[in-house]
């Protein structure tokens, strides 16, 4: 396959529409969280909003490449991967804006995006905690005989937690189907990985557990989803776990409150050279995917949805307050 | 109908009927299966019902109710187990930010079902295998939290726990496991997660426990009786959703409370019961409530050590006559 | 002589000055150096110090408390942050299994005086960065558990803990590092782990409370003076050991009380408070005592929700009136 | 050094009287064990006893090899560590019974044994918990300028805790001077390691921290003793941890309490074949380093100082009711 067809990509496997769909949700990814960052400076978004600029390719590669039925579990960062998985921009505005049209009603705000329909079963604050609940829902598939795998999405930092070294130890001793996907960003918050971490390849940590694991160019949307898709395939034929190290990077800090002391401009400057919509766009191009008045059509669509998205959450309704002790039990309770 | 079975038993018949009834029950825990069950509960199950049903872990105690939570949302019912309430303490980041918040945070879309089960107890084991922490199990919104005395709640209890869609802490007790009591037949006896029960009457003075309490309860009361007071005992059966209006319509007819816990005294289960009781009935007591509790020190190995901290049934009474004002009221030791 | 300080400086400087004073002490916390700390106490400390003193951790809470304790033994004294006390959930068998029980299991033979700092507080944070769990800490014999709400205590007894033998948990609150309030002068300002402070005198109703709690009591306490109702604000500022008879004393004045917390009202710390003081002082009480607390559900996001779930002045308001029965008494939800 | 001088080794720097006190010390601990394991079955002794027999040459091989000033926490299986430490029998004897002259006062038990003046700093009963405690004492170690390693003792079931995992990373991210000491007994409790751990050598688990290691046989207390003394001048030396996967196995049960329903009695008989004091005193004797009379007089004087022990435990005083509430602060508390 290394022959180029208009519309392909030469040794990828993927039509023009899903790469353009790729390049659209990179894009509106990136316009989502420019938007988000605006609302919060103007009061229209509260608490912690963690971004995801520069680590677009990460979420839509590897979304990318799952199947519908897989469950899906992110940490707090987790705007990209709700977007990448098609969920509506407006209601993922409207949860930010803490509204009753949100994704979970307003009650989660930036950290919890979830949408039981497509099997994201939550972002979750607590950094690793994620991680034994996807190994759960990989034995939940195993169990079932189902053929779905398990995605975690996690962080560098997650690695120095105890419930990533449980949860990897339960998913390899049992051959559970999870897909261990790091998203090394160099940081964990403002400590860099060489501060946290005895070994600096996150990869590298599955070896204690004999579960196959690599690096990928987390800037290269492709390589990412080829990986993702390979490892995929490995979880859902019964091998057990897989574990992928996606080297990537945010541009902005590590949530609003962020005075970013810990890093140098430079340091930012040289990552955004490798930005991971630019080198896209240029493959696009290069190999006449499309053309640059296709992209800016994409582009347009992404501002105006980004921007009907803003409307929505503004005029969305504040959650009713009789709803305030709503789902606290799923069973009636009589006593009191 | 209804037979004669040990706490233990009706455990165990709880479990297999409800891991016959709904295959997606399962057990998974530390020494469940080839071990048999440090407390013997599930002796004989990983032969029955195979490994894939009947769990062991390691020893990762966070990890173990992690899997569960997202075993739960996968579409099973887990049933896992923490070999004791003590190693609960590194499991309470899934227990309190994950397993009882999900239902809620994300706004109802999904539930975790999980029931966990451990066990309380002490018996020369020391400072960290000996406490009671169902204090912090019921302080969180989304938990239940089931703590039963008698055979009769140990099945019907464990079953509504396994049947229900809400997250559940069930706490047994090491020391009431051979305790006998009637359980009625049938696999259809289930009972739901709450009420108090008024076990024994009395108009004197109303005594309300949980687990092995409740036994020093009913003791007391029994020793009482031969002098002529007479004490209404209550067995809590559930902590959280916390059932005070039956104390209150007890202490509104004895007038007096005594609470007896095995945790320590401060800042225990007692600590809200005297809270909300005084709350809601302040003007029917005629004297302070009372706590029977455990001296506030890390659990001392030493035999005699060990008997001076906890509860008995002669702390009891004599709590119940400092209640009636027959002695001193002397506030337990801290 | 005394200055006006921030909250937040006046941590800085006691953390400061006992790093000078005395070598051993030491900083180790999550994201405490390059980054500046979490709230901005410890910016600077890296340049001031250097890396040995100022320790950035990995995200690993049970791991940093006890490298803590093991710290301490071998001769230090560390004071470790964890970041809020949400994750120390993750740290809880360091903390309850290992941290407090050392000095007496072992009999006295060596202690682990740790300081652990931590953080409460909420502002559209949701579930699991916005709750209250200093009760889980206060049931603990071993620990001791502070809880300032004024600089003044910030620095002294920040000072005091790290001076001390025994480990602490001091709770600090991320709405009130930027309060202001007078702080004496001088390195040798330091205060014993102990004693609640009545910082209003009244003689109506006393209300008691702790951290950003205690403002909400003295705003309260302030508009319903207007009408001349005069409220006697106390200021727990420990948590254990618990100073109940200056509770119990203002009480033997006042006859009413209202609690003020902000965790959830169950099995909270204000559970204890009401429980202890009924049992010592119940003739003297003319109302039931009252607890404001947060309502129990897991935090939601959105900000009119939030608002309803924790407590503010005018619900210490209708509290007080309803110790006066100036209003029906209705339990606050749960 | 391979040839041969009467009262040494080939190859073993130890002399005479160095290797007949291990002999004794290994034949004191497993005295010392049966007879508290009768001990237990007259209700002299309470609660959970977990034994060491069959373990002994883990226990005296790592502790000879140990500097005075060095650390030692070890789990709740502790007893062999305490004795092999020199702490008298009869104290250890007495706080298994409770009493007021055992090690801890009886306070403690069989799980926690301690002593000060040996920088021993107890045993630990929640399992993986004092590992982060020996990274910290390694911490303060090396923050001091001292040359004291922190020996952590750790069963290969604690390898599968959280706790275990941000240990080794804290070790290794800091070079702490921490040797990891996994006795890999092949069961933890009643659940094999191949039930427990996706990797069933332990000491590959250090892989996943760059920490050096390796598994020794843990029968033989010469080969324990060496890697021991070399793991440790290795953490001396500034250069971080050490990780010893030692090879062993428990004749008896987990606990007193233990059916032992999990392995059969020919597994339990292949591993007595290869007895850490057999195979210690036959190499001895072989080597003509003493004579069956001079380990018989060990071996009675043992069985003597354990007899003496539990007399000494038997007529000693329960604690005193009084100090129930001392040492549980440090500092006066005045107000309640
Ligand atoms: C257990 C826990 N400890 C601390 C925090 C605070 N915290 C939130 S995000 C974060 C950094 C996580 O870094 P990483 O895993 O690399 O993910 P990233 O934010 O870089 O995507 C920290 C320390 C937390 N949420 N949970
Ligand atoms: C955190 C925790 N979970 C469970 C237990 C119960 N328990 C005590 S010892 C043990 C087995 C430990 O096995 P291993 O680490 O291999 O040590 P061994 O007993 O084999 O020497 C278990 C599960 C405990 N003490 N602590
Ligand atoms: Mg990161
Ligand atoms: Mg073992």
């Amino acid at each position: 396959m290394t022959s180029t067809v208009d519309g392909q990509l030469p040794g990828v496997a993927l039509t023009k529409s899903e790469l353009l769909e790729m390049y659209r949700l990179m894009v509106l990814i990136r316009r989502f969280e420019e938007v988000a960052a605006e609302q919060y400076a103007l009061g229209k978004i509260a608490g912690f909003l963690h971004l995801y600029i520069g680590e677009e390719a990460v979420a839509v590669g590897a979304i990318r490449a799952m199947d519908p039925e897989d469950h899906l579990v992110t940490h707090y960062r987790d705007h990209g991967y709700a977007l990448a998985l098609g969920l509506e921009p407006r209601r993922c505005m409207a949860e930010l804006f803490g509204k009753a049209t949100g994704l979970v009603g307003g009650r989660g705000g930036s950290m919890h995006f979830a949408d039981a329909s497509k099997h994201f079963w939550g972002g979750y604050a607590i950094v690793a905690g994620l991680l034994p609940i996807a190994a759960g829902l990989g034995l939940a598939s195993k169990y079932l005989n189902q053929r779905r795998v398990a995605v975690a999405v996690f962080g560098d930092g997650a690695t120095n937690n105890g419930a990533f070294h449980e949860a990897l130890n339960f998913a390899a001793l049992w051959k559970l189907p999870v897909l261990f996907l790091c998203e090394n960003n160099q940081y964990g918050m403002g400590t860099a990985v060489s501060h946290a971490s005895a070994v600096r390849e996150m990869y590298r940590k599955a070896c204690a557990y004999d579960i196959p694991a690599e690096q990928v160019d987390g800037q290269d949307v492709l390589a990412v989803y080829e990986v993702t898709k390979r490892a995929l395939e490995h979880c859902r034929n019964g091998n057990g776990p897989y574990f992928i190290e996606a080297l990537t990077y945010r541009y902005r800090g590590h949530s609003m409150a962020d005075p970013e002391t810990y890093r140098s401009k430079e340091e930012v400057e040289e990552w955004r050279r490798r930005d991971p919509i630019v080198l896209f766009r240029q493959k696009l191009l290069a190999h006449n995917v499309a053309t640059e008045e296709e992209l800016a059509t994409l582009d347009r669509a992404v501002e105006e949805a980004v921007a009907e998205a803003v409307r929505f959450a503004d005029e969305s309704p504040e959650p009713d307050p009789a709803t305030l002790t709503q789902y606290v039990y799923a069973d009636p309770i009589t006593v009191h | 109908m209804a037979r004669e079975l040990t706490y233990r038993d009706a455990l165990r018949e709880a479990l297999r009927e409800e891991m016959y009834r709904d295959e997606r029950v399962f057990l998974m825990g530390e020494d469940i299966g080839a071990y048999g069950g440090s407390y013997a509960v599930t002796r004989g199950f990983l032969q029955e019902f195979g490994p894939e049903r009947v769990r062991d872990t390691p020893i990762a105690e966070l990890g173990i109710v992690g899997l569960g939570v997202g075993a739960a949302i996968g579409g099973l019912r887990p049933v896992v187990e923490l070999m004791t309430i003590n190693f609960a303490l590194l499991a309470m980041d899934q227990i309190v930010n994950h397993l009882a918040k999900i239902y809620y945070m994300f706004n109802g879309q999904f539930t975790a079902p999980v029931v966990v089960r451990t066990v309380e107890g002490f018996g020369q084991l020391a400072a960290t295998h000996s406490q009671f922490f169902e204090n912090y199990f019921a302080y969180v919104p989304g938990l239940r939290v089931v703590a039963p005395a008698v055979p009769k709640d140990a099945k019907g209890l464990l079953k509504g726990a396994i049947r229900g869609n809400d997250p559940v802490i069930f706490i047994e007790h090491s020391l009431i496991y051979r305790n006998r009591g009637e359980v009625p037949d049938g696999e259809d006896f289930v009972l739901p997660l709450e009420g108090a029960e008024v076990r024994r009457e009395g108009r004197d003075v109303t005594i309300v426990s949980w687990l092995r309490g409740y036994y020093l309860a009913l003791g007391a009361a029994e020793e009482l009786a031969r002098e002529g007071i007479e004490c209404e005992v209550i067995d809590l059966r559930v902590l959280r959703p916390l059932d005070i209006e039956t104390i209150v319509r007890s202490v509104q007819k004895t007038n007096r409370l005594v609470i007896v816990e095995e945790g320590w005294k401060s800042f225990g289960v007692g600590a809200e019961i005297a809270a909300s009781v005084q709350e809601r009935a302040i003007d029917y007591l005629d004297a302070p409530i009372l706590r029977v509790a455990s001296v506030e020190v890390p659990m001392p190995y030493a035999r005699n050590l060990e008997r001076l901290v906890v509860p008995n049934k002669d702390k009891v009474i004599e709590a119940v006559r400092a209640a009636l004002y027959q002695r001193a009221l002397v506030p337990v030791a801290r």
